[in-house]
């Protein structure tokens, strides 16, 4: 097929502008048919010119104008990547067009031609090869730009345009003195024969270079000196706004991509300071904002900052820099169009009324990608972009920078998923008319994201070993979410026994134990879902999204695959937590610390990654860059995942108000997710003879504070689900403990803590969450006496708290015995005193939980309550039937687990005969136990029926109350504040330091965005004097380090 | 106080800039490589006297063709930005302009009218060009509006002049790529005796109608903020 | 080690000597007591009739299955203590079933009867029993602290935890008993030792005061029969666990008696002597000095 | 010659941007704004001057053959000519915001319009 | 008391007692009846004793040697009862011992003036002790000086209704007196 030159762009479009000039009033539609057509030859021209060049049917091609070779005349290059950027730049042009339709219609073809030139400008700027002739053309756009904010009435909108014209003439000047010197000193505008003759050299021409790149870079509004573009963001019409920061941005990005040839190395390194400075500041100050366009602008200066810092930090020269490059441009395109357009079609200014989106879930949906890809989640471009970056600039070794990017990112993370958990979670206003032609290029582009989200995956190294198959079962799952929710429920156990059944089989047996207990628990904790009535929209896509993420995260072999798993189950767990009434809080406490955890575990594979090739996870055992900070860093970032001591926060929240089945999957299964991650990290540490003593030491010391403070939390707590929240936090500090004493006993400990863990939290959440469903309270002081009522889940909660305390016959003692030894084995006694402390402690709220629901007297209100639901019954009874059969037979889970540990940790193991452990200091023999304390309780049970006369049952009030007769049930119930001697002894634990601290931090960076965010006064000249004084300063900095 | 102290500042740094350009100027005394070649067979090639001309319409026709979509951006921009409903409110008395403008207007219009044509037609003969003749016919309409205020220009003939100049231009443009070289190439037609008026191939006739639409836009700006202004009275 | 007929045979024997025992040193202890007040005192045979008398009460009433099985926690309990302690050194009959399990879970056997009579007292309905459970595992948790220390020295001393091995290395005489090998372990094991027996500085629990006499208020009759026969059965076999750790075990049953009593006196004559601990002050003071020596004995031993 | 004539464009500039970042009145900024054009011009034209050119157009005077050593540099002075439409279209963009915004709040001053802010 | 006008049967009710409707968590209205739900008014079930005389004899004399007393200390006689735990008059030798809960004593002491007000709390104790139980009055004062007279404590079981001829003012009761009651 023969291609349509690309000169023809440019003929066709002013063709068309004229012809429409023409037309005049009349004919409005006329105009704006042409005004369509022109930009769909547009972006055929490109696609068709991507399509030869991606599959390289066809190779660059020079254009030349005016019959003559270059140096003496204007040429146009179409290589792959400008074909790559005019068909972005084509794309959003006319679904513009399209989402302006009444827009551009009611202005009158004026405004039609404007915005075809406009398009037409991005077009030329971005192919032309001439200096002169590319500042005319940016000239072109910014006046064209100008002319379009005035579409939209009101004062704002003109001020915005004045300040936006006084800030452009000024950088048009710059750039043409630069220009002008740039011809005198090298002779030539074509920008190719001006890099041959290599500019830095002279030092004039040095200058003059410095000039121009200082023009581009004011035009992608560097942090202090871009007060006037926030303006225009916020004032002008969302659509051109869209334009604005899409197309406008990603033309201008690829104009300085070009000019940085000419650029000298230390204006390189300058450029990517700009960069790094605009995207951690713009992110910063977009914290505090409230107006939804503005925030917007901040956050796509930012995006434009970061991507200005790529093309200084990463050179142009090794392969992946057009991936990063094109993977978070990708991603900032697609999100910035759309959001501006929801923000077009909501026409909401405060973030708090977007929660108006929830009356259309598709829309909101749609919000949600572009949110979460603007934040770099995995199944969008920006992920494997910053991915690829944050690998690229560790093995540079530039972790500066590293810090700066993911910092700047953090800050963004902060106040777009808030933006994200009020449209979720606050209450819906009324949604303005959505007209079909705003819809569709919203919808166009949640498609491309996925697609350009997939194709960059495919390109990023080792991106093609990542297995799609749960996103594809998640998708499933949306799609069919109308569907009622039993029918969703069977399919989501189906899809999660399958993944058991891939995964299961052939597993080796450390990562069989996890495995299980993802995927069975996940089973599990899915089967009360069927109690649900009515359709339960968007519950089992997140779960999936959960389950699915720890699914990967087990058959993850290298680090990519690690980390795509890890976010996956963040995103899923993040919008299983935030169903919950009050927990949009909650949520986003938990997803903060979510997120700058994974960040560290970023950080802590760029680390690993230095001075070794390749991505799989053994490599952790081979870390050459600061070993011990880098695994300290990943050990940081998992620790947020299982809620250690300082991190633990969000726990009580995020768990406590969550529904009542999806506490018990976050917190027995979730949190097991972090201790998968720390025992991959200690395993590749070495086992036994490694060399980070010191770092396990800490983690042991923290776990068993972890441990106190948690049990001693709980102790206090008047919330059932927040004490078993806190309870969580306990158990999981036992683990850490008992992983870092890194013997054999110690991690089988860990194993089997980690086990007792996921069974008795799950059933005690479990019965817990159907109760307070059952009775709408979840404070226990307005419980009380419902043995009578559900002795079924009594008997279960009963289970759940013995083996929690540890309590012989069951396989909660095999935890504490397995402990003992390895303490005084491995020799940290104090620990160890503190962990049996802690231990005590926990028998404390076992009585609380148990007595304030079930024992004491049944209030009147409960009078006719129901057991519980049939299907909270079978899972608890299941898991029941688990602990049996572990405490029964330990053997049977610990047996092979020691030989499997026997590779990591050979010495003094735990020597089996039969059903009896030796370990060096003592033994214990669970089915004797068992057995003897069983038919010991039955011969006793005998004695006493055989001894007492038929027992008479009496009512509740029968009781001695000294000689008074009880007033009523609420008075003669005991269970608020019922340890209040021993708050009296050992409150003072308990005080909220680490509230306190983080509160603490979270102020602190809120200030410095309030003060900073002043320098925009509003006032345009000062916008000016910013621009100007930014020149100034960058010149002298520049010219002092040649 | 402090805020213009500042200004000056940065006013002082900015010199600063300049001052390190100018060490570096030096006049220098022979064309650079790209101008001697322009200077040396620019007649051969495009066969225009006028080397500027030469340049401005064959070598870098892009650029102009930048110039003239800048120039028609603006027109559109003002006219539906300071659109004014003419809702035919009676209109304040104007204020008659004084004599000496009136008799000047009548006799000066043509003349001006003239030169302006004869700038833009042999823009390649003598020096001058599109650009500058339409400023010229601008200043006749100028000079229009000022004698009396009242004078109304007829937007639809400007408007329409304006694009046919546009479209046409283009049109030459293509040709330029059917028939010659490249986008823009002068050499469709023939290029004719060297200095005479049908030469340069077709140099003139692009440069005649960038001359028109230039002249009607200005025009067309200058009676848009007429118009604005007359409500104001 | 297997369950021959024998075995189950000694250990029932065993069990109803140590009852007996337990119900005559509970008698000789009050006997003592109120000699100590100058009064004449209880018959020694004086907790037998009460059993007896508690065991025929005519009529019974229960509160609700959980009430009804918390007296079988809690005489579970205290002879499950009895069946995993090996209580005469040496003899294959006498070490009942210390076979399966060593001293930590003796150590935690202690909970299954608290958390019994824990329920038991809950379902009873009765107010004032639910503080008394919650005051009596506030202090159980600190009570335990130097308890663990010293087990835990002990352990490393002995570099062992099963009963019977410390027992065989403090045979041959009092030099080497724990309580000279390793004295502070012994000082921080007794401490602890009041608070586990629950006499009087620490007796805040079962001590007849505001609210009547905390969990046991409801029970009656044959429950408050097990009840005492637990107590009784519990008192020997603690005072004979302590006797193994601390003071070299017993080769034949005059030398348990004999140190049962010994130990056990040494608690009822700290109670006659010191007044009634509140509830936090109870909670602390094991915090204070016996923590203290409990670190000390590990620092000896490490 | 040509430094004194390069002198002058940058003294021009330098006026001018001080009018625009001074000047309270828009009016009296866009005025500051056309000066710093013009100082621009002159500037690109004087960077084109060669000592003892003459102007770029092939006449009796230069003749048709070696003409390279007689004329001053062309491209400047087509450069010149889009800086200057440039101009004039930047300037009548700027005038009728001014309009508009004076029509908006009856006033001229730039402090006046500082609804935008943080 | 609250008087209630309409239904006088239960006017004497406290309103802790009457009938009132709650809202269940499930939002339906539950009907309570506090003197059904609350209180079990079932006649307390004792088993006859042993049929073999020797057994029975045995029992009856440990429970005589084991008597847990509840006191009930009103009026004058109580101040003789601390006096039993003392050296000079221990009742600890005749197995005799106090116990606070009624639930857990034998033998209910009623050693002062017993009025109508304080006549509720004894009965209330007295069915919560278990059979067989003994109830001890003290001189005459409690049956016939201040209450009605027509006191009607369900007297079952054993009881020893010691009349002390005793008429002196309070002082002269001496707690010797109560040991052959017990």
């Amino acid at each position: 097929m023969d291609f349509i030159s690309p000169i023809n762009v440019v003929a066709v479009s002013l063709g068309a502008a004229f012809f429409m000039g023409l037309l005049g009033k009349k004919a409005q539609t006329v105009s704006y048919i042409l005004l369509l057509g022109a930009l769909l030859f547009n972006t055929i021209v490109s696609g068709q010119w991507l399509y030869g060049l991606a599959t390289n049917i066809i190779d660059a091609q020079q254009v030349y104008t005016a019959g003559f070779r270059p140096p003496f005349s204007i040429n146009l290059l179409m290589g792959l990547d400008e074909a790559v950027i005019t068909t972005l730049v084509n794309i959003v042009g006319l679904l513009g067009a399209i989402y302006m339709a009444s827009g551009l219609h009611k202005k009158g073809s004026g405004s039609q031609v404007v915005y075809l030139v406009l398009i037409m400008s991005l077009n030329v700027i971005v192919l032309s090869r001439d200096l002169f002739n590319i500042f005319v053309f940016l000239e072109v756009g910014s006046i064209a730009t100008a002319g379009l904010i005035i579409m939209q009435k009101g004062i704002n909108a003109v001020s915005a345009g004045f300040k936006y014209m006084l800030a452009t003439g000024i950088i048009a000047s710059i750039m043409l003195i630069g220009v002008i010197f740039i011809y005198r000193f090298t002779g030539t505008l074509n920008l190719d024969f001006v890099m041959q003759s290599h500019p830095v050299l002279k030092q004039g021409a040095l200058i003059s270079s410095f000039l121009i790149l200082m023009a581009i870079l004011l035009e992608l509004k560097p942090f202090p000196a871009n007060g006037w573009a926030l303006d225009v963001y916020e004032s002008a019409h969302p659509g051109i706004s869209a334009m604005l920061s899409s197309a406008v941005a990603t033309a201008n990005l690829f104009v300085l991509y070009k000019f940085t040839g000419m650029a000298g190395e230390s204006l390189m390194y300058y450029i990517s300071l700009i960069g790094l400075v605009t995207f951690v500041g713009s992110n910063l100050l977009g914290i505090n904002q409230t107006n939804a366009r503005r925030m917007l602008g901040y956050s796509s200066i930012g995006q434009i900052g970061l991507l200005v810092a790529i093309i200084g930090l990463v050179p142009h020269s090794n392969a992946n820099f057009k991936l990063i490059f094109i993977g978070i441009l990708t991603g900032h395109y697609f999100a910035k169009a759309g959001l501006f357009w929801i923000a077009g079609i909501v026409k909401a200014q405060n973030i708090k009324e977007w929660s108006v989106l929830r009356n259309r879930p598709v829309l909101l949906f749609l919000f949600l990608t572009f949110v979460l890809a603007l934040t770099g989640f995995p199944p969008f471009p920006s992920f494997w972009g910053k991915w690829q970056l944050v690998m690229g600039l560790s093995q540079q070794g530039q972790i500066a920078a590293v810090i700066a990017i993911l910092v700047g990112s953090f800050f963004e993370v902060v106040y777009l998923l808030r933006w994200a958990g009020y449209s979720i979670k606050l209450e819906p206003g009324k949604l303005p008319e959505v007209k079909l032609s705003q819809f569709i290029p919203v919808i166009l582009f949640g498609l491309g994201i996925y697609a350009t989200g997939y194709f960059v995956s495919q390109a990023t190294n080792f991106g093609d070993t990542i297995n799609y198959i749960p996103l594809v079962v998640v998708a499933i799952l949306l799609v069919v979410d109308f569907l009622p929710a039993y029918i969703k429920n069977s399919l989501s156990i189906l899809a999660t026994g399958w993944f058991a059944y891939l995964l299961i089989p052939g597993q080796d047996t450390l990562k069989l134990v996890f495995t299980v207990i993802f995927l069975v628990g996940g089973i599990l904790t899915l089967i009360p879902g069927f109690h649900v009535k009515g359709k339960r929209a968007g519950f089992y896509p997140s779960a999936m999204l959960m389950f699915g993420g720890l699914a990967l995260l087990i058959e993850a072999e290298n680090m990519l695959q690690f980390f795509f798993a890890w976010e996956i189950m963040t995103l899923g767990s993040y919008f299983l937590i935030i169903r919950g009434k009050e927990s949009m809080v909650h949520a986003f406490s938990y997803m903060l610390f979510s997120v700058g955890g994974a960040y560290l575990i970023l950080l802590g594979f760029g680390m690993v990654s230095v001075g070794n090739t390749g991505l799989s996870l053994n490599l952790l055992s081979q870390i050459k860059f600061y070993p011990v900070l880098a695994m300290a860093l990943l050990a940081v970032g998992f620790m947020t995942k299982t809620a250690s001591l300082g991190l633990h926060i969000w726990l009580p929240g995020a768990h406590g108000e969550a529904e009542s089945d999806v506490s018990p999957m976050v917190s027995a299964i979730l949190l097991k997710a972090g201790v998968f991650g720390l025992v991959l990290l200690m395993l590749a540490a070495g086992g036994e003879y490694n060399n980070y003593q010191g770092l396990f030491y800490t983690l042991g010391w923290i776990g068993a504070l972890t441990a106190l403070v948690g049990n001693l939390g709980a102790v206090f707590q008047e919330d059932a689900k927040r004490l078993l929240a806190y309870s969580s936090i306990g158990q999981l500090g036992y683990i850490l403990f008992a992983f870092s004493i890194m013997s054999q006993l110690g991690w089988l400990t860990g194993f089997t803590y980690t086990i007792n863990h996921f069974m008795f939290k799950a059933i005690l959440f479990l019965s817990v969450g159907g109760i307070v469903m059952r009775l709408g309270t979840h404070n226990m002081y307005e419980m009380g006496g419902l043995i009578k009522k559900m002795p079924f889940s009594f008997i279960a909660v009963l289970i759940g708290i013995i083996t929690l305390a540890g309590i012989p016959p069951l396989s909660g003692f095999s935890g504490k015995w397995l402990f003992y030894n390895a303490v005084i084995m491995k020799g940290w006694y104090f620990q160890g005193a503190i962990i049996f402390f802690a231990g005590t402690i926990a028998f404390l709220y076992c009585f609380k939980l148990i007595y304030s629901i079930f024992l004491g007297q049944l209030k009147d209100n409960h009078r006719n309550v129901k057991e519980l639901p049939f299907w909270y019954l079978l899972p608890q009874y299941i898991l029941i039937l688990g602990i049996m059969v572990f405490s029964a037979k330990p053997d049977l889970i610990l047996k092979p687990l020691g030989t499997a540990l026997a590779a990591a940790f050979p010495s003094n193991p735990l020597i089996w005969e039969g059903t009896k452990a030796l370990s060096q200091l003592g033994y214990w023999d669970a089915t004797t136990i068992m057995i003897v304390i069983g038919t010991m309780f039955v011969i006793l049970l005998i004695w006493l029926m055989l001894m007492s006369r038929k027992a008479q049952n009496v009512k509740q009030f029968n009781i001695v109350y000294a000689g008074e007769r009880p007033e009523r049930p609420e008075l003669t119930h005991v269970s608020h504040n019922i340890y209040a001697g021993y708050n009296k002894a050992l409150g003072f634990l308990v005080a909220p330091g680490i509230t306190g601290f983080w509160n603490y931090a979270t102020n602190l960076v809120e200030s410095i965005g309030n003060f900073t965010r002043r320098i925009y006064s509003g006032n345009g000249q000062s916008y000016a004097i910013h621009l100007v004084s930014y020149i100034v300063v960058v010149f002298i900095i520049y010219i002092s380090s040649i | 106080m402090i805020r213009n102290f500042f200004i000056i500042l940065i006013i002082a740094g900015l010199a600063g800039v300049f001052v390190s350009l100018f060490w570096e100027f030096g006049a220098s005394d022979t064309l650079t490589p790209l101008a001697t070649h322009y200077a040396n067979n620019g007649a051969a090639e495009v066969g225009a006297p006028n080397l500027v001309t030469s340049i401005v319409v064959t070598y870098r026709g892009l650029d102009t063709l930048g110039e003239v979509t800048i120039l028609f951006l603006v027109a559109a921009i003002i006219s539906f930005f300071l659109k004014v409903e003419k809702k035919g409110q009676k209109m304040a008395p104007p204020r008659v302009s004084s004599e000496i403008i009136l008799t000047a207007s009548k006799l000066l219009v043509p003349v001006v009218l003239v030169l302006g044509i004869y700038v833009f037609v042999n823009g390649h003969l003598t020096p001058g060009g599109g650009f500058q003749g339409g400023a010229i016919i601008a200043t006749a309409f100028v000079l229009l509006l000022m004698a009396n205020p009242r004078f109304e220009l007829n937007h639809r003939i400007i408007a329409a002049v304006e694009s046919v100049s546009g479209m046409a231009f283009v049109l030459v443009g293509v040709l330029g790529i059917l028939l010659a070289g490249g986008f823009l190439d002068n050499k469709i037609l023939p290029l004719g005796h060297f200095g005479k008026l049908f030469s340069a191939g077709a140099i003139p006739i692009i440069y005649s109608l960038v001359g028109l639409k230039v002249g009607s836009e200005l025009s067309n700006i200058l009676s848009n903020f007429q118009d604005v202004q007359k409500d104001e009275l | 080690m297997e369950f021959t007929v024998s075995k189950i045979l000694w250990t029932l024997l065993g069990l109803f000597i140590v009852l007996n025992w337990g119900l005559i040193m509970g008698g000789t202890m009050r006997k003592i007591v109120a000699r100590v007040g100058k009064r004449y005192g209880i018959p020694i045979y004086q907790p037998y009739i009460d059993l007896v008398k508690n065991y025929s009460v005519r009529s019974q009433i229960t509160h609700g299955v959980m009430f009804y099985l918390g007296p079988v926690f809690r005489l579970s309990g205290g002879v499950g203590i009895f069946l995993f302690l090996p209580l005469i050194f040496g003899s294959d009959h006498w070490s009942n079933f210390s076979f399966s399990g060593d001293l930590i879970l003796i150590l935690y056997f202690q909970f299954f009867g608290m958390l019994g009579m824990a329920l038991g007292a809950g379902e009873g309905g009765h107010p004032y029993s639910a503080i008394g459970v919650s005051r009596g595992l506030s202090q159980f948790t600190t009570i335990e602290v130097p308890m663990t220390l010293a087990v835990i020295s002990l352990a490393v001393q002995y570099n062992t935890l099963s009963i019977s091995e410390i027992v065989a290395a403090q045979q041959g005489g009092l030099a080497n008993w724990t309580m000279v090998t390793n004295p502070f372990a012994t000082v921080a094991a007794m401490l602890s030792l009041l608070g586990a027996f629950g006499h009087s500085p620490f007796d805040l629990v079962k001590a007849p005061n505001e609210i009547p006499i905390g969990p046991p208020t409801e029970y009656h009759a044959t429950y408050l029969g097990v009840l005492r026969t637990n107590a009784a059965i519990l008192h020997v076999v603690e005072a004979a666990l302590f006797m193994n750790l601390f003071f070299g075990g017993a080769t034949n049953w005059f030398e348990l008696i004999l140190k049962t009593f010994l130990i056990y006196f040494w608690s009822v004559f700290v109670g006659v002597v010191f007044p009634r601990f509140r509830i936090e002050q109870s909670v602390q003071w094991f915090l204070k000095i016996p923590l203290i020596l409990g670190i000390i004995a590990i620092i000896v031993v490490l | 010659m040509e430094t004194i004539a390069l002198i002058t464009s940058f003294v021009l500039i330098l006026i001018g941007l001080y009018g625009i970042l001074s000047q309270k009145n828009i009016l009296k900024m866009i005025v500051g704004f056309s000066l710093f054009d013009t100082g621009l011009h002159v500037l690109i034209v004087t960077v084109g001057y060669i000592r003892g050119g003459t102007a770029p157009i092939l006449d009796q005077v230069t003749g048709t053959s070696n003409v390279s050593d007689k004329i001053v540099d062309p491209i400047p002075q087509a450069l010149v000519l889009t800086a200057i439409v440039i101009g004039l279209g930047v300037t009548a963009l700027m005038l009728a915001y001014a309009l508009k915004m004076y029509q908006e709040k009856q006033s001229l001053d730039i402090r006046d319009f500082k609804e935008l802010k943080w | 008391m609250k008087m209630k006008e309409t239904d006088n049967q239960n006017k004497f009710l406290h309103e802790d007692i009457e009938k009132r409707e709650v809202i269940a968590p499930d939002g339906s209205i539950i009907e309570i009846d506090p003197m059904q739900d609350y209180f079990c008014d079932a006649r307390p079930q004792v088993s006859e004793p042993y049929k073999i005389k020797v057994v029975e004899k045995f029992l009856n004399w440990a429970r005589s040697e084991s008597i847990w007393v509840l006191g009930f200390g009103t009026g004058c006689g109580s101040i003789e009862i601390p006096p039993l735990m003392t050296p000079r008059f221990d009742a600890f030798r005749y197995g005799v011992q106090m116990r606070p809960t009624p639930r857990q004593s034998n033998a209910f002491i009623i050693s002062g003036y017993l009025s109508v007000k304080t006549l509720k709390r004894v009965i209330r104790s007295y069915e919560q002790m278990q059979n067989p139980k003994y109830v001890l009055l003290w001189e005459v004062a409690p049956l016939t000086a201040e209450c009605i007279g027509t006191v009607t404590i369900p007297l079952t079981g054993s009881i020893c209704i010691c009349r002390s001829t005793c008429t002196l003012p309070v002082a002269c009761r001496a707690p010797k007196l109560y040991l052959p009651g017990l």
